[in-house]
């Protein structure tokens, strides 16, 4: 059975082949059969958005003690189709003094962001869209497209609240896509690649959140940040800024916005599954075929789709000032220093049977110095502020 | 396939109009702008030597990377002169800066 | 086909054109009755003084400003993580000499009281 | 034509055309987003050009940072020019003529040399060109002292901008 081992491809070939025998010249063939491949991909990731835009609202209704859609279909599955039917048969405002064409574009560059890193998650080996060498910059890349299309939204909405959230937005995703890059680049020292591919393979052994679980955790923090979600949702905060940069938009734009964020948090889940879970490994059911492996990875990434959302519908949402010096005075400097020490360590033990406890044990080291650190710099404010009178001061992290 | 001269040649057109926005516009964030084009231009000239003349070296790479690193410093150093002008003298007109002029 | 970017064209050029056709069946299915009321800019409900036009605080520019340094930064590390494993122990100083210049300018903003956000 | 030409002129008319707004509209902010949409034609060109890796950088660096600061300094500053005015200076045609005579000389001088029918060579499968590249800039025989002056040229401009822009804050 070809077809279970490789399904792409198997897909490919026989494609290929019925193509050219037609008469056409191969490059043409591969380009075209590309074309088809990647609209069946990318409609299976938007019709796996309308999947969990459901799940989203089921969810927050189970953590607030509701129950959600239950109307239309079992368990109200068919709602987002309701929902989409009514977005599009929505009147489509654009506000006075607007610019209309970056107003138009923000929305599909905002999607286009998110679907592109689908281009390089790689599901089971041989089932990834291309395996490019350079995949954690690309990852980034496409975050900076994201940060592009905000801008744009607050920007040409004429609207004062819209520029005020844009501008928040951008300050944070900027200033959380170093820890980000950070972490990245402590995977990339792990795996010694930046591929995505050699990433997954770079875990047979062991998976990459014992080497360095501290790495996770700013990898994790780093992405709610960037997604924009609670504890860090100031750019949509309803109480101060309205909607933050998409208050004026409406029916399928803001459809797209909203498609867009969600679509956002389960890639990001994705990528947490394969940059620290070992991707499509589950204590050797993977090796039934690229299907099931598939079928792991996705079950990973909806995992982790749903602890962003625990982590959303649980935590309250953290001050602008609280927010920044969190990032640049704790994670940066956390991250940074993660990265020397992994460098350092791992290149010492290279090679030896050593090298996973020793990665571990710096791990847990730095964590337990850093907390430390805070405790006594927590203390020490706190006896600043007895010593001057004034009410305890909360402990602020730094 | 594409000979050398198609990329050059597009090269030194990217110059020029950098070139021309440094010396005409008004604005001086836009003199930037100008310059970010002409360094583009530079950059796509070092990489194309790299690719036609010795792919497996990565000279013309390093050089690329490190023209990226100079734009950034230039730009941020620029921007913040800027802005610091800007509050002092409310104005970011190249031609009314001329403090220096005698 | 060796270069594998056409790949990565042909996924731009699709989710280029998938929100664009949603916009498109929007716009061809949706109502268009515009007024004066309808299109105003939402602002809580009261009535809009002047353009969008707000002055910005500085410090925006500022966290800008240090992203764009550590941002050029990590562009220099990745070939140097990627190619770690391959070099000599010497190289790894190196790394952490250069995170430490840097981390030296983050300390110096930080000792200014720019990344104060007041 | 080839697809590839074809590819390589769709390219080169978005690079020009868009660069050409950069330097002649009106709005600030139109040009910014001009910039970045030159920025991502010259990232294509790279792609097309076999260097991947350099195509990222652009986007990372110039996309996501250099064009998102000059966005933030279009916003600080733009209560002063309005975007009715002109935005080109009295010398403008003076300019123009120095941009067509650079053209015109670079031209000139790359009519003059034989090297330019020249195509590029096959590449060798197998190439790891981010490996070599973190060999290359960390060798000490290569370019270790450009690597490590150019932590040093960045720590030099954080520092300047930082204490320029704390000069601006405290006025």
């Amino acid at each position: 059975m070809e077809f279970w081992k490789d399904p792409i491809t198997t897909i490919f070939d026989s494609l290929l082949k019925s193509f050219t025998s037609g008469g056409m010249t191969e490059d043409l063939a591969t380009v075209l059969i590309y074309l088809i491949g990647i609209l069946a991909f990318i409609s299976f990731a938007m019709v796996l958005d309308i999947f969990l835009v459901w799940v989203e609202r089921k969810v927050v209704a189970r953590f607030q003690d509701r129950l959600g859609p239950n109307r239309i279909g079992p368990f109200g599955i068919f709602q987002p189709f309701a929902d989409i039917v009514k977005l599009l048969i929505k009147e489509d405002i654009t506000p006075f003094g607007a610019d209309v064409v970056l107003f138009n574009l923000a929305p599909i560059f905002s999607l286009m962001s998110v679907l592109l890193l689908w281009a390089i998650m790689p599901f089971a080996p041989k089932m990834v869209g291309v395996d490019l060498n350079v995949g954690m910059l690309y990852l980034v890349a496409a975050g900076s497209i994201g940060t592009l299309s905000v801008i744009m939204a607050g920007w040409s909405s004429n609207n004062k609240y819209a520029l005020m959230g844009a501008f928040r937005t951008v300050a944070q995703m900027v200033s959380y896509e170093i820890p980000m890059v950070a972490a990245l680049l402590v995977v990339t020292v792990l795996a010694g690649t930046m591929g995505a591919v050699g990433i997954v393979e770079a875990q047979e052994a062991v998976p990459f959140i014992i080497l360095s679980p501290l790495a996770f955790l700013i990898f994790l923090i780093s992405a709610i940040a960037e997604l924009g979600r609670s504890p860090f949702d100031l750019n949509e905060a309803e109480s101060e800024i309205v909607a933050g940069f998409h208050t004026e938009y409406t029916g399928m734009k803001f459809g797209l916005f909203y498609a867009g964020e969600l679509l956002h948090s389960f890639t990001f889940g994705g990528f947490i599954a394969l940059l620290f879970f070992g991707g499509h490994r589950l204590f050797g059911l993977e090796n039934l075929g690229p299907l099931v492996g598939a079928l792991i990875f996705m079950g990973k990434a909806l995992f982790f789709y749903w602890v962003i959302m625990w982590v959303k519908y649980t935590v309250p949402r953290i001050r602008v000032d609280h927010m920044l010096a969190f990032n640049w005075k704790f994670l940066t400097p956390l991250a940074f220093i993660l990265l020397m020490v992994t460098a350092l360590v791992g290149r010492i033990f290279l090679h030896s049977p050593w090298l996973a406890p020793a990665l571990f044990i710096s791990n847990i080291l730095i964590a337990w110095l850093t907390i430390e650190y805070l405790k006594s710099h927590a203390r020490k404010e706190r006896d600043q502020a007895e010593a001057s009178g004034s009410a305890p001061a909360t402990a602020t992290q730094h | 396939m594409i000979p050398i001269s198609w990329y050059l040649i597009l090269a030194a057109a990217l110059f020029s109009i950098g070139l021309f926005g440094v010396l005409a516009r008004k604005n001086a964030v836009a003199i930037l702008l100008g310059v970010e084009l002409m360094l583009n231009a530079v950059n796509i000239n070092l990489v194309t030597f790299w690719r036609y003349n010795a792919p497996a070296e990565v000279t013309g790479q390093v050089f690329a990377i490190i023209v990226f690193a100079v734009a950034a410093a230039e730009v941020a150093v620029g921007l913040a002169l800027i802005i610091s002008i800007y509050r002092n003298r409310n104005t970011i007109v190249a031609d009314d800066l001329d403090l220096m002029k005698w | 086909m060796q270069n594998p970017w056409i790949y990565v064209g042909i996924f731009v050029l699709v989710g280029l054109l998938i929100p664009i056709a949603a916009i498109a069946i929007a716009a061809i299915l949706g109502p268009k009755k515009p007024n004066a009321i309808k299109q105003s800019t939402y602002e809580c409900g009261i009535e809009t003084v002047g353009d969008s036009w707000v002055q910005f605080k500085a410090q925006y520019y500022i966290f800008g400003l240090v992203f764009l340094v550590f941002d050029v930064e990590t562009v220099f590390l990745f070939p140097w993580a990627v190619s770690l494993n391959s070099l000599p122990l010497f190289a790894v100083f190196e790394g952490i000499i250069f995170v430490l210049i840097l981390l030296a300018g983050l300390v110096y903003a930080w000792k200014k009281g720019m990344l104060e956000w007041v | 034509m080839t697809f590839t030409q074809v590819l390589f002129l769709i390219f080169a008319a978005i690079i020009l055309g868009s660069a050409f707004m950069v330097v002649t509209t009106k709005k600030m902010i139109h040009a910014a987003f001009w910039l970045i949409t030159t920025l991502f034609g010259v990232a294509a060109l790279y792609a097309m050009l076999n260097a991947g890796f350099l195509a990222m950088v652009q986007i990372v660096v110039y996309v996501g940072a250099i064009a998102i600061l000059f966005i933030f300094a279009i916003m600080l500053t733009r209560k002063d020019l309005r975007d009715s005015d002109t935005p080109l200076n009295k010398n403008w045609g003076v300019a123009a003529l120095i941009g067509f005579l650079s053209f015109g000389g670079l031209l000139t001088i790359l009519n003059n040399w034989t090297g330019l029918l020249k195509e590029a060579p096959e590449l060798s499968s197998g190439m790891d060109t981010i490996s070599d590249l973190g060999v290359a800039l960390l060798s000490p025989n290569a370019y270790l002292l450009p690597f490590e002056v150019a932590s040093v040229l960045l720590l030099a401009a954080l520092i300047g901008s930082v204490y320029v822009a704390n000069q601006a804050k405290s006025e």
